[in-house]
Parts: structure tokens; sequence; C-alpha cells
């Protein structure tokens, strides 16, 4: 059996207001579309949910229609471009909200032609009541539709509760003073309003509909019923409902209750009750994107009030200034006293008209001083008890007030203040003329910020537990380490006097560090699950697995150093041999901890690209510790035997280590390099220095978050590797002049005349630096290292001024 | 706990940390005895009388006792002390006796008694302790007297009516009638009357207070101790 | 007279036996103090009060050792809270241990950063992301914004920033302020 | 173009605090002309006093407190205040009553306590009971009606009694005990009620002459309650319980309880019902509570008169109440909209 069946009559709810409705003044004139405008404004979130993500580049071209962002998670939406041009910025821009804050959005410059691009539009569908639901949804998720009246909540989220409505709401009240966009749209466009309800009833799988439309717009009434008619037998089951006109029948709780009689509360969501609610203007957009592949790019805004010369209903590109339309409208009347966005009762109040449209803008009012409150002063309250009488969620706005006021919001919450809806109907009564919605918002922002305070200290709290259990277990570790390093140190004794050292004791220690890691591994599990219960499953998971892959790498890092140089020295030519003896004597002379390094790059020639390049990180921290002046020999030496690649590698190493070396190295060999390098060596070599850094630094940071970050996303991660990434090939570039510098000084003529050509692929550059960005990061470098060397006490070096 | 300055424990007393006033202890008594400024004086004095006992009896007493039944120990102190001066006012003063009734006994559980046994005489010698109860006591006479007298002046139009109860035949001639003829204010008699007017003497201690630190006069802000938990009197 | 001190011992004992076994029978198993007080401070590790971190301040606090006045980040509205756990009367912040300041995080300068690492040993929540001879960088999310980063860096790249506000986190100013402003202009006016 | 930024709502529908009193005096016109018609110009000679005095006193309590004088004696509630307090007051009492009465009301019971919005307390009726208690005798010698009496004192003759020196023969030749007065002596002497009500200062309904006091002040106090000025559950409960309670001991003891319409017509329970308990400040403000609170006021008025120690107990009821509103707004609050019953 139909629920329409059962509803035989109307509901009335608590309260509830009779407001100078004002509809007269723009409701008379049909939709007029907005002339195009030369620039618009698209802000990321204009609805409710996580803000969508940019598509687009700067200066990229756009067809109308195309996607500008993309839906950043489930509850967001997509963003279009409302007509063809250029993307001009994408920057935080203010947009209509009463903190001011900017948000970060899209700017399209139009380039006047409006044409739709190849791809832009999906293929129209004629026979949309026989589809399938979920391409339903998915087209309307595509489109980027959100809420139309005023909420902009994902329409497509919404959407997707098939199976657990029983009625459909087509909300048509449009209760609010001065708005008539959703009437004059019905009038015109009812049998789109239909379809689009009839759509969505296929798409949530419902087979009953209630519309219900407010008795003060009768000819929208008869045009409904009008299209009601044609669509026929397709719309059986639709009840079209005149409900009496009281503010605010218009919002979703009070109108859900005049209809069926079922009150939906904080506690109770719609759909818990079967029913689901969508605004008129809404449906008409889905029908536009499911017949036509429409996206949402414009919708209905009336703009009205005696403050405006000629008030009308206009059809709008969303991101459209406030001022074209208020232009086309025939500008201010002397009597403009404020500029409001949506109606007088929950508007909300701008300072100026340089704002864009955004999907939920559904009227623009400037109201003239006589037909808005002024900010009176307000007296005390006294109890009157006209709020409570006025109240459509049945609340003590009085009580709630007291409590507000004195910052008692643990009371305030207990007189359900999370059931007000700020619909303004005590404040519009009460003599006192206190600002009452306001104190509930201050009270409500106020109580969400303290929930946010606790949740991050609980995490900070956790996140501080964790760290004292990581310092411990790292002390740990670096006693077992320094244990390690001690036997290693003696084994490696023996190599020294064996150079030929049987590759099965290789093997056989890299079995034993892939043991080792897996033990780590199943530790860091372990232990991760003791230390950190706080944590959700997942977190649990995400953070064991990151811990032992970080474990892992650095067993096998310090490993690798070893097993290599093993490698290596078995592969060595008799000169080179030689060569190495020589300098390993050297080097064994001073320390034996920077040998591998040293040997690594005389013996480079045999090394795989990838053993290369972890040796050269290797080396250049042993450099950096050490005095350089037997390596750079040495390299100097072997240098001309390396390949063009191998070269750059290398130099980049070692550029690195004795840039950071001697306090007045980069700043000095800029100044005395710059002149022997031409601009595109430089370019060259600086490039392929930030790609061998860029490199590395994406592997590292991984690394640390999984020690560092438990608590981060995938996405998060990704962020921050990308801006690190992008950092450090800034100054890994700087370091590059200065590691050039080192280079070009160290090597003969050949050397420098393969310089050059060394990086044959330099897709991957960061955007190029020029000279002057160089040398002053280059000084910022100097300036840095001075104040260390200042700050250990040493003397400062006289370079340290430039 | 140092010692204190005689003077800082008379301004104390009499002004800073005004039992009346400030701490607002023993109210029951206080608003109940001061409808006439002889009634007043009257418990005030017997209030000194016992404090000037119980301070020096229990500061020498104060090494020998435990502090888990210090309590206790007080109590019974304080009331053999309210005992001997009740049967001293009965037997001395019969009528101002009458007049008080019952709340000389009640000073028993007047809180300033015991606070400040716990909270000065068990920590101080017998002397510094029995100048702390006079003057503590005297600071609560000068609150009752003033109390009392306001009520009576506003509510009989007199002051020191039945000044004989306590200074004998003599005493009649100390009655002011301050205004003839007058029909007199029976609110200020009556409790209202009380609270309204300690409220006023409060406020009015707070305007001398705010005075004369906005005259620049460094009056010593002298923390309130923390005599008893609850404020209000138990009867 | 023997029956008088017959009547009080008898008194006595019963009473005492009384409180007694209340004292067995209704014991109240709370939570332990420093828990509560741990829970009300704000976490933010920055050792600002003489201890440690925000635990060890709770419990020498339990134990009665430190002030409950030490905290800034809490501010008075946490000294309060405070108060009300140990049940005593609130007081002013020691100025000692610093003052009341809004939220704060930490930022580093990328260009400036030589990746030292030291700031990452400093940070108590391991809000701090790089490795050696990295440029690091601050997760803002965990930033409790307790400046113990600060001094540790050898560049001074770290510096302390407001918390910038959001859409998110924006709050609607209190009418009571706002008039407030208004009167007073308009009454210096008048 | 630059404009104002207001949180909405940003229409307002008009209502104001002098608006609601100001409709408050409106209603009290009715009742005031009646008790003139009835009293002689007595009641207005008091309503002068009363009313220059709260303005006074308001002015200096708001000077004091550094609030805007305009916007505060604009609204009109110091007004109020006044006439509420002069019409319960015998019309010929003399001046120094009244003024001692409303000063303490506007200073004492408004001020002291914050001000307009925050009396927990009627201000009106806590200087009523404070003249009342102080000044019995005073307060118990009203003017006899001109339906008892024959005439009214004029002009002349009141303002010599209310500013002049009072002897006691004139006083007696025109003031007579009220009727509720009267009841509980007689009561009190042994006599039945229908015995006391024979007497010529008993009308049909309540006291002769007040009844048509009482009506005036019920037509004011519907049409207040039409305006939705004053809340209707208010003296709806408080008339309702005061019959129901005098009903049951009428049928109880007719002759020791008067009948449930004497209590209805006499002494102050009609303006009590609709112009004192109805302040919004000092009442109970849900709907179910102003219902509670009104019953209360009822029931404790009947108490008060039929046991109590004083001869109507509807100023002692209301005070009582007040303090109770508090109380009953926590355990009576509505069912929030959407909230499981």
């Amino acid at each position: 059996m139909s629920v329409l069946n059962t509803i035989t009559r109307l509901w009335r709810f608590h309260g509830g207001l009779h407001v100078p409705e004002h509809k007269a003044e723009s409701n008379s004139a049909a939709i007029e579309a907005l002339p195009l405008p030369a620039q618009l404004v698209l802000p990321l979130q204009q609805h409710i949910g996580a803000a969508a993500r940019a598509c687009v580049r700067v200066g990229e071209r756009v067809h109308k229609g195309d996607a500008l962002a993309r839906a950043d998670g489930y509850i967001s939406a997509a963003l279009h471009a409302p007509t063809s041009g250029t993307v001009v910025a994408i920057e935080p821009r203010p947009v209509a909200h009463p903190s001011g804050i900017p948000v970060l959005s899209v700017v399209l410059e139009s380039d006047g032609r409006d044409e739709w691009g190849p791809n832009s539009l999906p293929t129209p569908i004629e026979d949309y009541l026989r589809l399938d639901p979920a391409y339903l949804r998915e087209r309307v998720r595509e489109a980027g539709i959100v809420g139309l009246g005023g909420a902009a909540f994902p329409t497509a989220v919404k959407l997707n509760a098939e199976g657990a409505i029983r009625v459909l709401v087509l909300n048509a009240a449009e209760c609010e003073p001065y708005i008539t966009c959703d009437d004059r749209l019905m009038r015109e466009r009812a049998h789109a309003v239909i379809g689009g309800l009839l759509l969505m009833r296929r798409a949530l799988g419902v087979k009953d509909c209630i519309i219900g439309i407010e008795d003060n717009k009768p000819e929208a009434a008869a045009a409904l019923q009008a299209a009601l008619e044609q669509f026929a037998d397709d719309a059986e089951d639709v009840l079209l409902q005149q409900i009496p006109t009281l503010y605010p029948s218009g919002s979703e709780q009070q109108l859900i209750r005049v209809l069926t009689g079922v009150e939906i509360g904080r506690s109770r969501r719609p759909v818990d009750s079967g029913i689901l609610c969508q605004n008129v203007a809404t449906a008409a957009a889905v029908h536009d994107a499911v017949t036509e592949g429409r996206p949402l790019i414009s919708r209905v805004v009336t703009v009205t009030g005696s403050g405006i010369s000629t008030p009308r209903n206009l059809e709008v590109l969303i991101g459209t200034p406030l001022s074209a339309l208020i232009e086309y409208c025939g500008g201010y009347t002397p009597r403009a006293a404020r500029l409001i966005i949506g109606g007088p009762m929950m508007g909300l109040a701008l300072p100026g008209d340089d704002l864009p449209i955004t999907k939920g803008m559904n009227c623009v009012l400037v109201a003239g001083a006589d037909d808005v409150s002024a900010p009176e002063e307000s007296m005390p309250c006294i109890r009157c008890g006209e709020c409570m009488n006025a109240c459509p969620a049945n609340l003590l706005p009085q009580q709630m007030y007291w409590h507000a006021r004195a910052r008692e919001f643990d009371k305030a919450q207990q007189v359900n203040l999370f059931d007000c809806i700020e619909c303004g109907c005590c404040a519009a009564v009460c003599p006192s003329h206190l600002p009452l919605v306001q104190y509930y918002r201050f009270a409500k922002t106020e109580i969400w910020a303290a929930e946010r305070e606790k949740k991050k200290a609980e995490q900070a709290r956790a996140r501080h537990e964790f760290h004292l259990y990581r310092l411990e277990r790292e002390e740990a570790e670096k006693a077992a380490r320094l244990q390690a390093k001690k036997s290693a140190a003696q084994q490696r004794g023996h190599e020294a006097e064996t150079p030929a050292a049987d590759p099965k004791q290789a093997a056989i220690a890299a079995a034993l560090a892939r043991a080792q890691a897996k033990k780590a591994a199943a530790k860091a599990e372990a232990t991760a699950g003791e230390s950190s219960n706080e944590l959700s499953p997942e977190q649990l998971e995400k953070l064991a697995a990151a811990r032992a892959r970080a474990e892992a790498k650095r067993l096998a890092a310090t490993q690798t150093a070893g097993e290599a140089a093993n490698d290596a020295t078995a592969a060595l030519s008799p000169e080179q041999l030689e060569k190495l003896a020589a300098a390993r004597a050297r080097a064994e002379a001073k320390k034996a901890a920077s040998a591998p390094a040293q040997a690594n790059a005389d013996a480079a020639p045999a090394l795989s690209p990838e053993q290369l390049e972890k040796l050269a990180a290797a080396r250049a921290r042993a450099e950096a510790k050490k005095a350089a002046s037997a390596p750079a020999q040495a390299n100097a030496d072997a240098a001309p035997a390396l390949s063009p690649e191998q070269l750059e590698k290398l130099a980049a190493a070692r550029a690195r280590a004795e840039a950071k070396k001697a306090a007045s190295a980069p700043a000095q060999a800029n100044a005395d390099a710059a002149p022997a390098l031409t601009p595109e060596q430089l370019e060259k070599l600086a490039a392929a220095r930030a790609r061998a850094e860029a490199k590395k630094a994406a592997s590292a940071p991984a690394q640390a978050n999984a020690d560092a970050a438990p608590a981060l996303s995938p996405e998060q991660i990704e962020k921050l590797t990308a801006a690190r990434v992008r950092t450090e090939a800034k100054k890994a570039a700087q370091e590059a002049l200065a590691a050039a510098t080192a280079a070009v000084a160290a090597l003969d003529a050949d050397a420098q005349e393969e310089a050059p050509t060394a990086s044959p692929a330099a897709e991957a550059t960061p955007a190029p630096l020029t000279e002057e960005q160089l040398a002053r990061l280059a000084a910022a470098r100097a300036r840095a290292e001075a104040k260390k060397a200042a700050q250990s006490g040493k003397p400062a070096s006289s370079d340290q001024e430039q | 706990m140092s010692t204190p300055s005689v003077r800082e424990i008379l301004s104390n007393g009499l002004w800073h940390n005004n039992t009346g006033l400030v701490a607002l202890l023993g109210l029951c008594p206080l608003l109940a005895t001061s409808s006439s400024a002889i009634n007043g004086f009257g418990l005030g004095m017997a209030t000194v009388l016992v404090l000037l006992l119980t301070n020096t009896t229990i500061s020498a007493i104060r090494q020998y006792v435990q502090s888990e039944v210090r309590i206790p120990v007080y109590i019974v102190v304080i009331a053999s002390a309210v005992t001997a001066v009740e049967l001293l006012i009965h037997a001395l003063l019969p009528e101002l006796h009458k007049v008080l009734g019952i709340f000389i006994p009640l000073i028993v559980t007047n809180c300033c008694v015991l606070g400040r046994a716990e909270a000065f005489a068990s920590k101080q010698r017998p002397a510094i302790a029995a100048l702390d109860g006079l003057a503590t006591g005297l600071g609560f006479t000068l609150v009752l007297t003033t109390l009392g007298g306001l009520r009576e002046l506003i509510g009989h139009g007199t002051l020191f009516a039945n000044a004989n109860i306590m200074f004998g035949e003599a005493g009649r001639a100390l009655t002011l009638h301050v205004l003839e003829d007058y029909r007199g204010f029976l609110l200020a008699i009556l409790p209202p009357g009380a609270f309204i007017g300690l409220g006023l003497l409060i406020a009015g201690k707070n305007l001398l207070d705010a005075r004369a630190r906005q005259r620049g006069a460094a009056v010593p802000v002298v923390q309130a101790t923390h005599c008893a938990p609850s404020a209000l009197p138990t009867p | 007279m023997l029956s008088a001190v017959f009547a009080l011992t008898l008194l006595a004992l019963t009473f005492g036996l009384l409180l007694g076994f209340a004292s067995v029978q209704f014991r109240v198993e709370g939570d332990p103090l420093a828990d509560r007080l741990d829970a009300v401070l704000p976490q933010t590790q920055c050792g600002q009060c003489g201890f440690p971190g925000c635990r060890p301040y709770a419990e020498a606090m339990a134990r009665g050792e430190a002030d409950f006045n030490r905290c800034p980040p809490g501010g008075q509205a946490g000294i309060e809270a405070l108060a009300a756990v140990l049940g005593v009367e609130p007081k002013p912040l020691d100025p000692e241990n610093g003052v009341e300041q809004a939220a704060m995080i930490a930022i580093v300068d990328e260009n400036v950063c030589i990746g030292c690492t030291l700031c990452l040993q400093a940070c108590p929540v391991d809000a701090i992301l790089g490795s050696a001879k990295h440029m690091h960088t601050v997760i803002s999310q965990e930033c409790t914004g307790c400046g113990l980063c600060v001094a540790p860096c050898p560049v001074d790249c770290i510096t302390l920033q407001p918390v910038p506000a959001t859409l998110a986190t924006w709050k609607w100013p209190s009418p009571l302020i706002s008039a407030n402003a208004q009167q007073e202009p308009a009454r210096a006016a008048a | 173009m630059q404009f104002a930024t207001t949180t909405s709502p940003h229409v307002h529908l008009g209502n104001s605090v002098g608006r609601v009193m100001r409709r408050v005096v409106y209603a009290l016109l009715p009742g005031l002309l009646a008790l003139v018609w009835i009293f002689g110009p007595g009641v207005l000679v008091q309503a002068a006093i009363a009313v220059s005095t709260a303005l006074a006193a308001e002015a200096l309590m708001l000077t004091l407190r550094g609030k805007p004088l305009g916007r505060f004696l604009g609204d009109c509630s110091a007004l109020v205040t006044a006439l509420l307090l002069a019409i319960a007051l015998p019309p010929l009492a003399p001046w120094w009553i009244t003024v001692l009465g409303t000063g303490f009301a506007i200073i004492i019971a408004k001020h002291l306590y914050g001000g307009l919005g925050y009396n927990p307390f009627n201000p009106a009726m806590i200087g009523y009971v404070v003249l009342l208690t102080s000044f019995p005798r005073e307060m118990s010698s009203w003017a006899a009606p001109l339906t008892l009496h024959g005439s009214t004192p004029d002009l002349a003759t009141t303002l010599a009694l209310v500013f002049g020196e009072r002897s006691a023969e004139t006083l007696d030749a025109v003031t007579s005990a009220t009727v509720l007065d009267l009841l509980r002596t007689q009561i009190g002497l042994g006599h039945s009620v229908t015995e006391v009500r024979s007497s010529p200062v008993f009308g049909l309904l309540g006291a002769r002459g007040w009844e048509w006091v009482n009506l005036a002040f019920l037509a004011g106090g519907l049409w207040m309650c039409r305006q939705r000025t004053a809340a209707w559950q208010i003296p709806a409960g408080m008339l309702g319980a005061l019959a129901v309670i005098s009903t049951l001991f009428w049928l109880v003891d007719a002759a020791r309880f008067a009948p449930p319409w004497f209590h209805l017509f006499s002494g102050a329970a009609i303006f009590g019902a609709f112009f004192i308990a109805t302040d919004p400040v000092s009442a109970s403000t849900t709907p179910r509570g102003r219902l509670i609170y009104g019953a209360g006021i009822g029931v404790l008025t009947w108490v008060i008169r039929s046991v109590g120690g004083f001869p109507d107990g509807v100023a002692f009821a209301v005070l009582l109440m007040n303090i109770a509103a508090p109380t009953i707004d926590q355990y009576t609050r509505p069912r929030v909209f959407g909230a499981r019953a």
C-alpha cells in the first residue's frame, strides 16, 4: 500500500512566524540569463564536506563543462568550468563567509566564446527513467551537484541511500521572504523539476514522492500539476501538496513534519525515518545533468530588495561576481543599506559585492534601511518567552541564551543547543532585540573548538607517550648497533688482509641481514601493538608495516656498503687495484671507518648505478666528517676512467660534502667558479644534482615518516614528501653550484669538457633558478653556516659578509 | 607558619579578615541577635570571651594533641569554654541571658571559633593566639554591634535601648532616643532586615577598601584564611 | 557523675565504630588524582611548568609538590579546571612560568634549515619530519606549539606563529564582546 | 560600496520591551478607572507619587550603575512597577508609605539585583510586602467604597489625608476594613461565613464595589492575554487552582470556608493573577511550568487567606513562587522537536 494513502492531513510544527513575504517584487518577471562575465572565481569549497581538489593548472585553457576540480573524498563535490577560457590563478580568494577568510579558488578568465569542449559533455540520455540507478547516481556525482536550497550538501551522497528510503520529499516551500528563484524555476521549468524528481526517485528506488509547496505560490503549483500530468503514468504516486505559508516550513525538518507528521530531530536523521528531502532546483539540476550531461555550472539567483533598481531572477554562472548581478539589475538605489546573501531570516550580510556566486546562493537581497532591523542596542532579557513561542524546534531559546552568554556551554548543550536550526524566529520576535542566533552560533563554534582541542590534546598525549617509548627503543637499538659495528670492524680487519674476499661470505652476510631485518620487523610489530593501544587497528597495521620497512632498509643500508665494497674489489683491474691499495693505505692510516666509501669511489666503474648512488651518499657522509685531501686526489685520478653519468653523480656527491665542509666554500666558490662555467653548464650541473637529491629525498622522508608519524594518512605523507622534494630540489640546485665549482676546480680540462655533456636526460628539471636566485640562496646558506661556525666557537670566516 | 606581628593580627581580626564581613562566619548568631545594639554587643562580648579562652587553651596544648584527633579535642575545649561562659552570663547578667537565649550555647557551632583554633591557635604561641582571639572576637563584636545599632535605629528609632540588661541600672542612661515619635520600620527588625543590613555593611566595607586602594595607600591584601569548609554556620 | 562518664564513653565507642565501619564500607575508589589532572592539562608537553611534560606535572600536582598555576598554555581556563579538580580556589597564572597566549604552531623556514635533526630530537610529540641533512618540516596537525624545537636550532630557522584560522576552525565572536566594543566608543563620544 | 554586517535574522517584527510594558499600562487602565470611581481620587494621587518616586529612583540607580538613562527609562518598566504598587496600596495611605515602598521596590528589589531582567522577585510585591510587614496599621485602612459610603472623598480631603496630619476621626470617617480582613477577624471570633457575609460590606460575589474593580481588571487582563503580552497559563493556573481548592474546602465546611466566587472576586486575586503573577522576569517561562507556577500561587493564596496570618496572600504567594520558578523551569522543559518522547 502506498504511504501516500496514509497522508490524509497536514501536521503542524510548534512555533513559526508569519514574516512579511515580499515575494511580489521579484516573482513577476521571467528568469533572464546574465551576460557572460569577464572573470569567474570558483572557490574549491562551495559545499558541505571536503574541499574539491583542483585538477587544472594555471595557464591551462578549459572548455565550458570541463572539470576544474574533482571531489576529494566521499562527501565532496566536483567543480566544472562555467564557460570556456583560461585559468589565470589558483589562489585564496574571499568568499561569502562571516569570517572573511579567503578560500582557495580557481580564477577563470572567460574567452567570450563560451564553447563546450569535445569531451566535456557526456552523452545525453533520452529515456532516463529506465536507467540503472547506480549509473544515475554516478552521473549526478560527476556533475558536481549539491543541494541548491542553501545547505549545499552533495546530492550524490544523499542519493546513495538506496533501499533505505520510503518517501522522497521535494521541497518547493521556499519559505524565506523575498526569495523567488524556486518559484520562477517551477513556473518556467516545471518539466525539468518533475523529471529530476522522477530521476532521483529511480536512483533511490523509491515509489512515493511528495512535493510540498507553500500556498502562496499557486502559479508554480499549477505548473507542477501540469507537468505531472504530462508525465502521466511515470508520475504515479507523486503527490503535490500545498501547505500553509508559515516560516520556516521550508526547513527540511519542519517540511517533513508538516507533510508526514514525522519529526526529524538531531537524534534521528531523515534517512533513519526513511525520508529524503531534496530541493526543486536540485531536482532540475539533476535532470539537466542526466538528460543533457550538463554539469552544475549555473543556477537561478533572485536579486531583490528595495535597494536594487529592478528586482528579478537571473540565471547566473557559478563564480560570477555579485557586482555583475547588481549591475545587470540596474545597480543600487539610494535606499540600499544592507547586502544579504540568502533570505532576511537566515542570510549572511556581506560588507561588499566583490565576491563570487557559489552553488548554494539562492538570493542576493539588497535591503533598504527600513526593511531590515538596525543593529539596535539590545536590552536585557525579560524572560517574556516570545522566543519560546516562536521556536519551531520547541526549544527554550532564552535559557540557551543565558548559558551561552555566561559561557556555560555544557549547560547550553543540556538545553539542546544543537537542536537549534538557527532559523532566526526567536531573535525576530525578541522584545529586547537580543542577537540570539549569534549567541547560539558563538556557543556552537566554541563547543566545537573545545572538542577539537580536547581531541588534539589526546592525540598529543598519545604521541608523546609514543615518543617516549621510541626514545627508549632507540636507545636499545643504538646499543645493539654499536655492538654490531664493533664486530663488523673486526671482520673488516680480516677482509683487508685478504682483498679477494669470498663471495659466499657476502651472500651469508646478506642473508643474515635479511633475517635480522625480518626479526626487527616482527619486533617492531609486537612493540607497536603494545605501546600504542590508543591507535585504531588500521593505524597500527600501517605503523607496524612502515616501521618494519624502515628497519629493514636501515639494516640493509649498513650492510650494503660493506657488501658492495666486497663485490667491487673483486672486479678491479690491476692498475686500479694498485691505486686502490695506495689510497686505502692512506685512508686506513687516518681512520678505518672511511675506508669503504673511498674504495667505492675508486672502484666505481664496476658498480651498478644504484650501488653507485648509495655509495656516493655514504661517501659524502664520510667526507663531511673527514679532511678530504686524499679521496679528492683519488677522485681526480680516477675521473677520466669514469663514464659521464658516473662522473656526474660522483661530482655531485663530492661537491655536497665539500660545500658543507669549508664554511666559506659556497659563497667564495660561487664567486670564483661562476665566470669559469657557462650558464648552460651551470644549469645542467644543477639539474643533475637536483635529480640525485630529489631521488634521495623521496626515499628518505618515507623512512622518517615511518618512525615519526604513525598517525599520518597516505595522502598527508604524499603531500609532505612533495613539498619536501620541491624544497630539497631548490636547495640542491643551489648546492650544485658550489659543487660545480669544486668539481671543476678539481678536474682537469678533459673533465671540464665532459661535464657539459654529462647530463643527456634532464626532463625532471625543477623550475630552473636564475643566477640571481642562486646567488641569493648561496648567500643565505653561507650566513647560516657562518652562524653555526660562530656558535661552535670557530673564528668566523671572512667571507661571511658575502 | 611564621609568627605574624601584633599589628597584623589586630588589623586582620578587626578589619581585613573580619569574621562577619569578610569570612562570613558565624552568620546565624550574627543575623539572629543583631536586632539591637545591646543584644549584638552582648553576644559579641560572649564570643570574645570564648575565643580568648579557646585560643589560649588550644595553643597551650597544641604540642600534645595528635593531628588525627585534633578536631574532637578542639570541640571539647570549645564546648567547655562556652558552657563556662554561659553559666557565667546566666549568673551575672540574667536579663541578657534571657534575651540571647539559645545563641550563647550555639557559640560552640560558630565556625569562627573552630576556624581560629584550627588555622591559628594550633600553630602559634599562647600569647599570640590569645591576642588573635581577642582581635577576632572584637571584630565580630564590632559587626554585631554596628548591625544591631543600624537595625535598632531604623526599626525603633533608638540606640542602646535596654542597656540596663548589660550594664545594670546605670546603663539606662545610655539609651538614646534618636527620633521622637518614630513609627518604627518593622522590616529592619525582622530577619530580612538583618540580611539587607549585613549586605549593606559588606558593601560599605568593600567601598571603603576600594577607596583606600584608590588613594594609593597600600592596603595589605590579606588572603582569607581557610577556616571552615562552609561559609554558613550549622544551625 | 559516673553514669555521665559511662554514657559519654559508650557514645564515643558507638560513634567510633560507626565511623570506622562507614570508612571501610563506603570507601570511594576514585580515579587517581594524577590521571584527572593530566586529563585537564593541554598536553603541549612544553615544560614551561618546570616538568618534562604534562604527565610529570600532573603527578607532581597530585603529590602536592607543584602549584596548579604553572601552565601557561592552559591559560586561566585551564587553571580554573585544575582548581576544580583539586577542589581549591583558582588563582592567577604564575608569571614565572610564562604568559598566556594564543595557540601557536612551529614553522620551519625551509630555505634556512640545514637538516641537523636537533629539532627532531627536541620535539616531544614527534611532529617534525626530516632526516639528517634534509630539510625538516613540521606536521602542523600534530604540532602542539610547545616551542621546544626553537632553542636547539643552530640556524634559527624555526619560528612560532599563531595557528592560522580556517573556515573549519573559525569561531563566531561572542555578541557580548562585540556589543561592548560598540558601546564603549559610543559612550566615549557621548 | 560598503554595507553593515549584522547577524541574521535581519528582520525584526517590531516588538520591544517598551511596547510590552506600555501594553501592561493600557491593560491596567480599566481597573484604575474603576478604582477611582469606587474609591475616589486617592488612587490617582498614590499613582502620581509612586510614578514620580519610581522614575527618580530608577534614574538615580541607572546613573550610579553607569547605564544609559534614556534607553532604560524609556522601557517603562519602572512605570509598571510603580502603578502596580500604587494600585495595591490603600488610596488614602500617607505619602511616605508610597515613597518608601516604591523606593524599596526600585532600588533594592530591582537594581541591587541587577536591574531590568535580573530581579528574582517581583519588585512591586517586594515593596508591598515590606510596607505590609512594617506598617500593618496604615496598610489595612482602606477607603470605604462608594457603594457603601455613598460618596468618595474629594481631592482636597484626599490630599489632606495623604500629605497632611492624619487625625483618627477623619480617617475613621472615610476608611473601613477590607472584607478579607473582616472575614478573618469574624471567623476568628467564631462567626460562620454566612453570618459574616450578611454584613453590608459584602456584595454579591466578593466585597461590594470591589466586584466592579475586579471585573475591570479581568477585562484588561484578558485583553493582555489575547495580545500575548501576558502568558495565559499563569492566570489560568492561578485562578483555576484557587477555584478548585476553595470549592473543595467550601464543600467540606461551608461555615468555615468562603465560597470560591468570593475568593476569586475579592482581594487581589484577579489583579494578582493577570498583572502580578504574569511579570515575566520573575515568573516561570515554560508552558507547563507557567501552569504549575500559577497553580502554586493560587493554592498558596488560599492557604494564606484561610489559615495564614494575613488577610490577603497574593503578594506572599507570588514571592514564594518566584523562588520556585527556576526549579519549575528546570523540570518542565518541553520536549524538543524530533526528540524521542
